[in-house]
């Protein structure tokens, strides 16, 4: 599906989290199997609109989370269709276990909501940059995982989510990141989008790099280079289809995630790239170090997470493309 | 013990459609072949855990047999108890008490923990029907049962939940947390059952990483304690009743057993956790349980 | 209570070299400068917490400048008594007590959680001297002491173990495991603060999910517990000579404290656990501890 | 460095976890830093034979992950080289936060010896079959991790451990597994070996899955086709040079490992060829399912970890080669 995105020159700025905080509240009031979990972290996660909406469906469970995703596992062999909250480190990390052998194992539909992924996270520092989950999840048989861009498609995602029967793990940010979609830009779980045409490359991304693709495609665009932009929001199941089109249309890609390089999405598409159409690739992502304390936009400068280094990587792909 | 007695609505519950309510002897008899099964199953299969199998033969019986309110032919019949074994090793004695109330024909113990079988090493929802969450990994379990709990509260059901632990696997911190949240919520319904049978892999539980005094833990985590015979089927039953009655605080019911109970051999040796009997000493193990392979695996294979 | 009573070695090793042993007035008056640099410098950083910081800031400095026996120097000094704040999250009082106690210098509190500084929002080994091991994700830190403590015992080392816990982390089940090891092995070397100021993120500890009986839960898991006035410098030291001299079990202070005290409007209310006072409200902080936002910035930046 | 590894018929069978175990042994002989620490598995992942030289060194933590992970990194913290060992599930998973917090983000020395990886543990069922290992451990900074082919590498793989400064992971299997080295067979850790040259594709291999590439190796040899046979025991740090010098040369790359396919070895692999060398790629691996109860060898052929699968993988990928 092609959803022609082009940018104002100022955006609107909305945290991703309100919109998973924003759903839930309606999801709320038309499914009464939903459940809302959270590991002392309401504000944070905002599920607190959900807890005051439907006190009696709200479970506080403390700091504990291998306790939660195993509760949820229970709420949801019961009917119930269980969201649990925390920090995307301790919901990937700390209950990787209880995801693996309980919630995945028995295919439960327990879905999970990692707040605060990403360098973006800014002052807190490494220890709650998550930036290892789509590695973790995306290697867990039986598990789907949503990586949405903004506001909206954080809304849409997480009624996504709600709407597939087994587990799923939903990213989302900290700050106030672009908005970049709207109410109505189709959004299908388990199908990337094209949110801009381009024949010269791909640029492949996820979350909030979604905006920083398509400011590179602007850039690019004004030397003449056509850039197509994909919104990968779904990173497991991968859409493979799309993947390969677009290496065999446009024969180079970059792809874009606020995430280590290890194993992330630039990992899943280049094992669907050599598996089907091999072409340059570069990867644009955390480069195997632990983030650390600063502003949010001084580390994705730093952390080289910008529109401009998505147009360094676009330029050594070409360059690689050409001279092949 | 409970301070409070059941009202009669509870006791009405008590009896519902689905609980077997056997007696003592009887369950005792049944006691007896879970302990047959459960040595011709691991004989066949040449792998596998007999140890905590066999020490939790007799309350798992209990349970099945008496107190459960469950529809083996019709395993997500709503109304239903919710049971979960914690201790996902102890798949012998799991598929035994299923098999043996109806679950899946007693043939498929035959074929538990192979390739071509349902019957996995380790309790599987996609495999085996009835299993209703997968179990392996230590600690997990109770926390499942309390998320059980908070739907049937949520749903004003009156589902009573039971979940079975060992002893070496209170070592596990999110026992702790489960612990915790259940006092937290005061659920009731839940009844949880400890394996005490002092042994883990390696050794003696509390030369591994002492437990006691475990009682005490339990209450200062708001739990309602209750001691019993983990073999003497009467004081199970007291137990579950106990249970059962006590309103406002989940119960736990610390069953003292011995490891490997029924086989002599295997008596209080940790070196039975995970092993199988080799034929020859299943023969003997069967003869002291009054009967033989050749018997016992017949009367498997024929339902 | 400990019913034991220090040996003369031990009252030797606690004079040891590293170890202040200020007096209690001292101690009052470092223990408001460290209030003084907590508000100063969230001010400055406006992102961090405020509550646990004040929370911790009294038996912090008992710990720093009366008990522990360190060279900020020499961070590595092979004689060094531990200490790791287990929440990770109060980085504000434990870089201001490193700070104050010459880890280094005052004016780095001015760059906390900057992109240019060491400061990290999380106590990072690779930032900062003097932090051993990063922490931030709660339950963790107890495990980390355990470990130090084994090592000393393997060395023969006259090592002491501190560790500062949080009252809602305690609801992280690893807190229990490290708990029941450390009663196992009889660590009596370690020695573990809860910072039990009744508050977490969400609200009262109680409503989020209650951790009591406390006391109870410790003694059940074979710990030595001490309760003490946590912002009485008398009774904090009390507390701590009480876990030095017992001998044969972990002790475990349960330090009653309030969260964000010394600054009235933060005192009791758990909206501070996470937020910086705005500018003009450190102001007002300030004043209350008897400073301003310019002196103490400019005693910091000189330092 | 080539170590050209020929097969005879019949190949002694060893477990590698004994390597394990008896490296242990020999390290403590000389280092008297090394502790060891298991969560109530001694005999299954043969830290006994240490614990029986050295009881004062080793640490018995019961059955507690969590805390096994941080109390070594206590340990670490005072100067010794601690070596906590468990089943490579509960080691990966249940231990994953304090992997990262504790052990990674604060660098320090701790080993971490993951027992029972791979489908071929058998009758256990999935529970207990790891396969989620590398993705998990390659996805955090400051992770080194090693899969050994057999006995004897992984007795050089646990002394190379403790000779490295810094956190790694160790992956065993449970059986008696192919010996394809002997003592003196060279081992440098961070650097694959090519174990057999040649020129018309590269078969990258770990575990026990090296010795299922030399088999389909000869199978291919028969029919003129020169495969290279790379061993590379260290998946992280990934020996890039090696990797790019094998698609170049041999124009195309099957890897062959015993773990998911999603961000395992084959995806480390990939990552590297797309941005350097995209040539065609195949990946045999457990294709993101659970595993199940049976025997070893019914499992490895019924999840196509076999020479032949890594033969009909090899197929594919030259006739991709050919076609290009
Ligand atoms: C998280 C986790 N760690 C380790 C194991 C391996 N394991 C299986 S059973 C067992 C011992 C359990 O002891 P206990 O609970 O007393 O059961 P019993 O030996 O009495 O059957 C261990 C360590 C596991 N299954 N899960
Ligand atoms: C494993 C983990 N879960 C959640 C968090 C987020 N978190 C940070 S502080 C905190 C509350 C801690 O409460 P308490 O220990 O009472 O500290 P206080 O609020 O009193 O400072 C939470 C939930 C975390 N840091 N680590
Ligand atoms: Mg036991
Ligand atoms: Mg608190």
């Amino acid at each position: 599906m092609t959803a022609t995105i082009s940018l104002p020159e100022k955006v609107e700025m909305k945290k991703t989290r309100e919109g998973f905080g924003r759903a839930l509240v309606d999801l709320g009031e038309k499914d009464p199997r939903i459940v809302v979990l959270v590991g002392d972290l309401s504000e944070s996660t905002m599920v607190h609109f959900f807890a005051e909406r439907f006190p009696e469906r709200f479970i506080q469970v403390g700091i504990a989370e291998q306790n939660m995703c195993c509760i949820s596992a229970g709420l949801a062999a019961m009917g119930k269709v269980p969201f649990f909250a925390t920090y995307g480190a301790f919901a990937s990390c700390r209950a990787a276990d209880q995801i693996r052998v309980t919630v995945a194992y028995s295919n439960l539909n327990v879905k999970i909501a990692g707040a605060h992924g990403g360098i973006s996270v800014g002052p807190d520092g490494a220890t709650h940059q998550a930036m290892e989950e789509i590695s973790i999840i995306r290697s867990i048989p039986n598990m789907s995982m949503i990586v949405p861009c903004d506001f909206w498609e954080t809304y849409k995602a997480t009624k996504a989510a709600a709407a597939h029967v087994g587990p799923v793990y939903l990213r989302f940010g900290r700050e106030d990141v672009p908005v970049v979609t709207d109410e109505h830009t189709p959004f299908t779980f388990g199908k990337g989008e094209v949110f801009a045409e381009g024949t010269d490359l791909t640029i492949i991304a996820c979350g909030v790099m979604v905006y920083e693709a398509l400011r590179a495609r602007e850039a690019l665009a004004t030397r003449g280079l056509a850039a197509r932009v994909v919104n990968l929001h779904t990173v497991k199941p991968l859409d493979r289809e799309l993947i390969v089109r677009c290496a065999k249309e446009t024969g180079a890609i970059v792809t874009a995630e606020e995430h280590q390089v290890n194993g992330g999405l630039g990992g899943a598409v280049a094992e669907v790239v050599v598996q089907s159409t091999p072409v340059p690739m570069e990867l644009v992502a955390v480069h195997d170090r632990f983030g650390q304390s600063g502003k949010p936009s001084e580390l994705m400068d730093a952390f080289g997470l910008r529109a401009k280094d998505i147009v360094a990587a676009a330029d050594r792909a070409l360059a690689r493309k050409r001279a092949r | 013990m409970s301070s409070e007695v059941a009202p009669p609505d509870e006791l009405a519950a008590a009896h519902r459609a689905g609980r077997l309510g056997w007696p003592v002897e009887r369950l005792e008899k049944k006691a007896l072949e879970i302990r047959r099964d459960i040595v011709t199953l691991l004989s066949k299969a040449q792998t596998g855990h007999s140890g905590g199998p066999l020490s939790c033969a007799d309350f798992g019986t209990a349970l099945f047999f008496n107190e459960l309110n469950i529809d083996p032919r019709n395993p997500k019949w709503p109304e239903r108890d919710y049971w979960h074994f914690s201790i996902g090793h102890v798949t012998p004695v799991i598929y035994s008490l299923m098999a043996e109330r109806g679950y899946f024909p007693l043939k498929d113990l035959m074929k538990f923990r192979a390739f071509d079988g349902h019957a996995q090493g380790h309790p599987s929802t996609h495999d085996t029907p009835g299993i209703e969450v997968s179990a392996g990994s230590l600690g997990q379990g109770l926390s499942v049962c309390c998320g059980v709990a908070m739907a049937a509260r949520i749903d004003h059901h009156p589902r009573r939940v039971y979940c079975v632990m060992g002893d070496g696997e209170q070592q596990e911190g999110q026992i702790w947390e489960a612990a915790m949240f259940a006092g937290h919520y005061k659920l009731d319904q839940l009844c949880a059952f400890i394996d005490y049978n002092r042994k883990q892999i390696d050794g003696d539980v509390e030369d591994i990483l002492g437990i006691k005094p475990l009682a005490d833990k339990w209450r200062a985590f708001n739990w309602n304690v209750i001691d019993c015979q983990g073999h003497d089927m009467r004081d199970i039953l007291r137990a579950i009743a106990e249970a059962r009655a006590h309103r406002g605080r989940p119960s736990v019911i610390l069953a003292h057993t011995v490891m490997g109970q029924g086989v002599s051999y295997m008596a209080d040796d940790y070196h039975w956790h995970g092993k199988p009997p080799k034929p020859d000493q299943a023969e003997a193990a069967l003869k002291e349980l009054g009967t033989s392979y050749a018997e016992w695996s017949a009367r498997l294979l024929a339902n």
